[in-house]
């Protein structure tokens, strides 16, 4: 991959962006690929076969579609979830969420990430032989826009808008690539992936598909979020449901479930590298975390579908490795601990975790990065290889800190500075009027 | 003229009308509302939360009627709603002033119907 | 793919499983594996090129996804033809067999069908080499799961859960893998697939994607299961539409369209049979379906788009081999087969299957697997090989047979042992509250 | 491709269509293609090798798959925009729509596109060495019946069923098709393509994926109709709100934006085309369009998930040439076009265009023909080729045109001879009750 | 005091409202009903079963007005709501006893308003 | 008998059904209804078109009562509806002449609870 520094970016950056979004919006590429074009030549080391790549191309291009729909399951899980005033307003941020985590992780999130200047070369290298980074961008920016989409769902149907949206573009653009780096690409960067390791005598940590570097983060990532916002109002002195439309929140969970395949199978990021066995594992743990759940709840579909989520969360981490027996356990037991730790979360420390995003990416991703190190045991449990229980622990315990620290300072800063809650007033007449100015039935208004 | 007015279970509406045509009452107004009265509400749950709904889907339907067809109105919503339990619901009746059909202008007894 | 028996596993589930299913579910496997992990070694034969496995991965991965997909459609195809107040049991109903389908093909069904002992090997070995048999044992699954999904159409409304949900476990654990097995994947087995070629002096019997083995065989269990259940409360003596939401029956409807094309030119199996004549003959059979059944239903939404899916059940069994003119005539027939004995079930014969499943899975599949025995024909209609009239036949009726059979007793034993359909009160307040607790639109209830 | 002449079909279809479209429907084909098989020999020039042609019909396949499944994203994006009372007509159209240009497209359409006498040969053939046509018959169909879709959208709400759907099987079988000729598949045709080239030096007109040939012409056609159909009864006069149910407007457009990527990448037509670039910048100029979009309309959610269709609409013609920075810019200004063409059109010159869809694919989509020849320029702006402006500007222009003159000749004989304005009765009624006899929540009826 | 009941067709909600604003009446309560008289109903079918349709979509307005304005909220309604035709809807007129303004605890002619 | 009719906020009913139960009144019917007044409504706007909301969301309450529960019931609502906020509602009440309880056939005061 060619990389070049483009200094007029980043002051473009600063110094407009303040002023005239808009403006900048659309002008400051233009200017800025003018400057570039011109001296920008030689193409990166080509080390496959131009047919390999395609393949490759295509192998992430179907798993960035594939993800990439996960982010409508966002959507649709959140506005099934909410109550029916705050419809519009889930759909929005993740719609809105997506093109600024875009934005953000092309300019410094996925160079920060992988080590590398940037993307702002010419795109005749862009699309030749570097059309692989490019598709490679895509699918790990599908990853990282999962941050902001899974916080949307604990802090629903009462936080202010443009705020959150900039909180959440600090983290996809530095703290999420950060801990990718450290935890996925770059075992020397800071000496983190290095000393995790040495805690099991050289076996790297193992997260495959994300549970911990993905939706633990992002879980716990929410749950300062929430902290700082507080509950809803009246949603511990009211009696009244407060969820809208089961349809659509089991039409979202369905979209993710089915986008998943992309998100854990191509994880192997190589054509070469597709795996039968991490489809399956994929399977059984979504299966294990059904059926745990449909029994548990008593056959609640809220609990069903989630539960269906859980298992595939806490799969991500070991699903390359572990016996898919061993993924139906994991998923099974993430299934409880999704019913267990949202009740007490919510009901027990009031904590209003709107979709029971912490009980789920975060406690749940948080069991995957674990179960990986005790079910990835080719003696014990038929894994295909060995990891180690105390890297992995250390690795999942890595990525909480930094999501807490991460989280209390940016949306504590966000609330200091900008204030991140609605006014009582617009949380009464719902954030799509509020905020949107339209309701989700426009019609229903007579 | 009289109003009638009656809540009774969604389930019931089909053979209330019925009841109504066969006593040549063919003119009302139906609303779906919620009621509460002796009949228990029950308790929902979502994703470990309980709550109580105790506003239980009823329909509400209003006749306005000459006096003469108060009795068989009142008989005929009785056959087609009566089933014995509790929350088969209830009739109000109110006296009318004055009715007036809009197409017309008609007022009055003959505008009713 | 190495094989191993596994007595624990067998075992354990007789004796716990009745009792604390739960705990059994997350332990089991974990026994289970360990016991077995020690001894499993040895590879299983390749007898491929590794980047053709993985081109055959990738391929049956997708397949895998796409009718996975199609699960959803089930849902809402169901949600949107039912009444409001049992859209969330059409929700958990397909979730939740799609789950224990995916157990109990894994543990006995699949093995049944393919011969073999079953997976309990260890995970090494599943993942490397045999990659391959993972990944196809998920693309047959999202076969068979369509078996308990296309019943469940039928009983909508005022089955009982449980009951059925063990009932459809007996037919995807041995029913379909039986049948599967004698028309697909072994003539020799109880000499079936033999008895039925030889009618035809040899030509085997021809079921491309599964018109019969899947659609037909899941119709044809879904009458007795109807039957044995009785029309819905005043189906018969009200005036009331029984319809709920168009817009999802259509959404079902589509994503059911969708991945159909999984359906049926996954089924090719291997990447190098992919097939632009099985995919244009499922679009051309689909369009028959559309247009036939739009014009005899005078522009019914509900006739139209099951029409379509009409369409492509009866191509499955011929698209490798019809003429796309044909497929489209099959389509066409298909369409008026559902509009005709829809209303000849439902109307004259007053049996109250809800969605239709069995004109549109059971009449129009079997009408796909015999006319794949007269448009597969390559001199009268073009097609690319000569097929068999008798022995498509001869297999379309022992597929009838074997269902009828095996509905009656598991669906009868049910009945007889638990009950199968919910009390009056029960059916009354629908399904959602009395089984689930909670009604689709929660905010509704003020 | 073998190709045969099929006199047959050509009569039939004259003499009976008109009088028996069921009989035909059904008969025709077993017909047509029994006469035909007895004679069809010889299979076509075979230039590649059987494993790429295996890859080039995946990938092929994929895209159709992509791209069909967006036609649920055009049913559900109109069902969402009109009015509940015209929700099931939205479904309808899409679908019928649909079937009817795969009919007319087989015929006649493809063949006069690609300047081949048709697919009526027998299945042999088209099935095995020539299955990649069939694909991408179907491929490109899938852009075809798009044309009718974007229509459908203008004219919601008042439109009669049947005119309609015969003036667009003509567009999707004549105009369209010559269009596609001349810009996309043969210079020579008519002279056209020579001579927009010309005007540049011989530097070709440019429209990788269909900005100009399906969108803007789409948008353009859909502009007559909406002018001869006149505006809704009191769209100008009530105050009531026009748009039912954003959730389904923004699952349409989710469905959209997802198999876009199906339209783009896809575009390439062999996998080893498969290109990073033409991704990445697809969801550049999507990502330009929301938040272009998102700020200009202050948060609303139908501009906003419009916008995000008009970045990629503007994106298709330079998504292999433009950098990726310039394709935000280029998605950025369509969505700001669509928020002032809306505008203007609808407030200012009150044509009541449902959906927009003159300002969407027409003006934006015209917008992505231009800019393709302004930032495609090696020099100044990063692409990978040279374009040239005024070939860009020409070939934009002629499509216009010939979208005009179709459509107004076309719309304007159906409105002459058969009428195409639902009576007002019809109209306040609403679509579904007059034309469907049922309306999209049937339940609600009491 | 007086209540007026008005049955209208959806459509002429619009209408009148304006009407009664050009009245002087700001004031009303709006339900969406179904009503059944002398206007026919019409029959949908679905997958070939038909149902009768005979309550069809009403809009029905509440207006709490005192003596003076009776005679004028009836004509602004007509006015609104006159096409006509048949199901043009009817307007009651009943007794009103009391009126509280919930805000001020206000009763009486002063609280109507 | 009387049938009280009460408009209120939507955000209220919860309270005043819990003063009307403190108040032993256990029996009511409700409406989702929209509602006009001195308070004033809300511009929505679609995709550039701005539209006015004047009929607000709003929740009616029918309570028909024994005399002697008017004026506890009256105070009742009063209790749990007022935030003496514009739109906080109205209450009217009118005559009852009769109420029968379908179940049973009861007429008059006792079939009213
Ligand atoms: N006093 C009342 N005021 C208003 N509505 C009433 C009253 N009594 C009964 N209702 C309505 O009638 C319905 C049925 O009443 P309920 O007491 O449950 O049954 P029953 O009349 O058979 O004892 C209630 O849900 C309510 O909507
Ligand atoms: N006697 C009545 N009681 C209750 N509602 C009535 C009565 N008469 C008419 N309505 C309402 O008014 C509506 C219009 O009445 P209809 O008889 O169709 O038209 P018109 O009043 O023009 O003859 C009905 O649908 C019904 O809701
Ligand atoms: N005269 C009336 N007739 C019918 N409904 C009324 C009348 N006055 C008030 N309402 C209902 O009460 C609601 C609240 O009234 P409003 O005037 O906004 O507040 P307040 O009573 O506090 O001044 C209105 O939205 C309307 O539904």
């Amino acid at each position: 991959m060619k990389i070049k520094r483009l200094p007029i970016i980043q002051r473009a950056l600063n110094g407009r962006l303040a002023l005239k979004a808009l403006c900048s919006i659309i002008l400051l590429p233009m200017i800025a690929v003018a400057a570039n074009a011109a001296d920008g030549v030689g193409a990166g080391t080509v080390d496959k076969s131009v047919s390999c790549v395609a393949g490759d191309v295509l192998f992430l291009f179907i798993g960035a579609v594939l993800v990439f729909s996960m982010h409508a399951g966002f959507a649709f899980l959140e506005l099934g979830t909410v109550r029916k005033k705050n419809q519009v307003n889930a759909l929005q941020k993740i719609l809105v969420d997506w093109a600024v985590s875009t934005v953000i992780y092309f300019v410094i999130g996925y160079p920060i990430a992988r080590g590398m200047d940037g993307f702002m070369c010419k795109a005749g290298q862009l699309g030749s032989m570097d059309g692989i980074e490019l598709i490679r961008f895509f699918f790990y920016l599908t990853f990282a826009a999962c941050i902001p989409a899974i916080i949307s769902g604990g802090i629903a149907e009462r936080a202010k808008f443009g705020p959150i949206m900039i909180a959440n573009a600090c983290l996809v653009g530095v703290a999420y690539p950060v801990l990718e780096r450290c935890l996925w690409w770059d075992p020397d960067f800071m000496g983190v992936g290095k000393a995790i390791a040495s805690l099991g005598g050289g076996v790297p940590f193992t997260d495959f598909a994300g549970s911990v570097v993905v939706h633990s983060f992002g879980g716990w990532l929410a749950l300062p979020a929430i902290l700082l916002l507080g509950p809803r109002r009246r949603r511990y002195s009211d009696g009244a449901p407060s969820v809208s439309n089961i349809p659509f929140l089991a039409l979202g969970s369905w979209i993710l479930c089915v986008g998943w395949y992309g998100f854990n199978v191509v994880s192997a990021a190589s054509v070469e590298g597709v795996s039968g066995l991490v489809a399956v594992n994929s399977l059984m743990a979504m299966v294990g975390g059904i059926l745990a759940s449909v029994i548990v709840s008593k056959n609640d579909p809220g609990f069903t579908h989630n539960g269906a989520l859980a298992g595939l969360i806490a799969i991500c981490a070991g699903s390359a490795v572990v016996h898919p027996l061993a993924a139906f356990a994991i998923g099974a037991i993430a299934g409880l601990i999704f019913f267990f730790m949202f009740t007490i979360e919510t009901e027990r420390f009031k904590i209003d975790d709107v979709l029971g995003v912490w009980p789920l990416h975060g406690v749940a991703g948080s069991w995957g990065g674990i179960a990986a190190g005790i079910f990835g045991n080719v003696k014990l449990f038929g894994a295909t290889k060995d990891l180690n229980f105390f890297v992995q622990l250390a690795g999942t315990v890595f990525a909480i800190a930094l999501a807490l620290v991460s989280g209390f300072v940016i949306f504590g800063l966000a609330k200091f500075v900008m204030g991140i809650r609605l006014s009582e007033h617009d949380e009464i007449i719902g954030a799509d009027r509020a905020i949107h100015n339209i309701e989700a039935y426009p019609e229903d208004v007579l | 003229m009289k109003k009638i007015e009656a809540v009774i279970q969604p389930e019931a509406l089909e053979k209330v009308k019925e009841a109504l045509f066969d006593a040549d009452i063919y003119k009302m107004t139906v609303h779906r509302v919620r009621g509460c009265g002796q009949q228990r509400g029950y308790s929902e749950s979502y994703r470990g939360k309980i709550y109580q709904v105790n506003l239980l889907e009823k329909v509400k339907l209003e006749i306005a009627v000459n006096e003469e067809f108060v009795k068989p109105a009142i008989n005929a919503i009785i056959k087609g709603a009566r089933t014995g339990n509790i929350g088969d619901g209830k009739i109000l009746v109110t006296d009318l002033n004055q009715c007036v059909r809009i197409r017309t202008g008609e007022e009055g007894n003959g505008a009713i119907g």
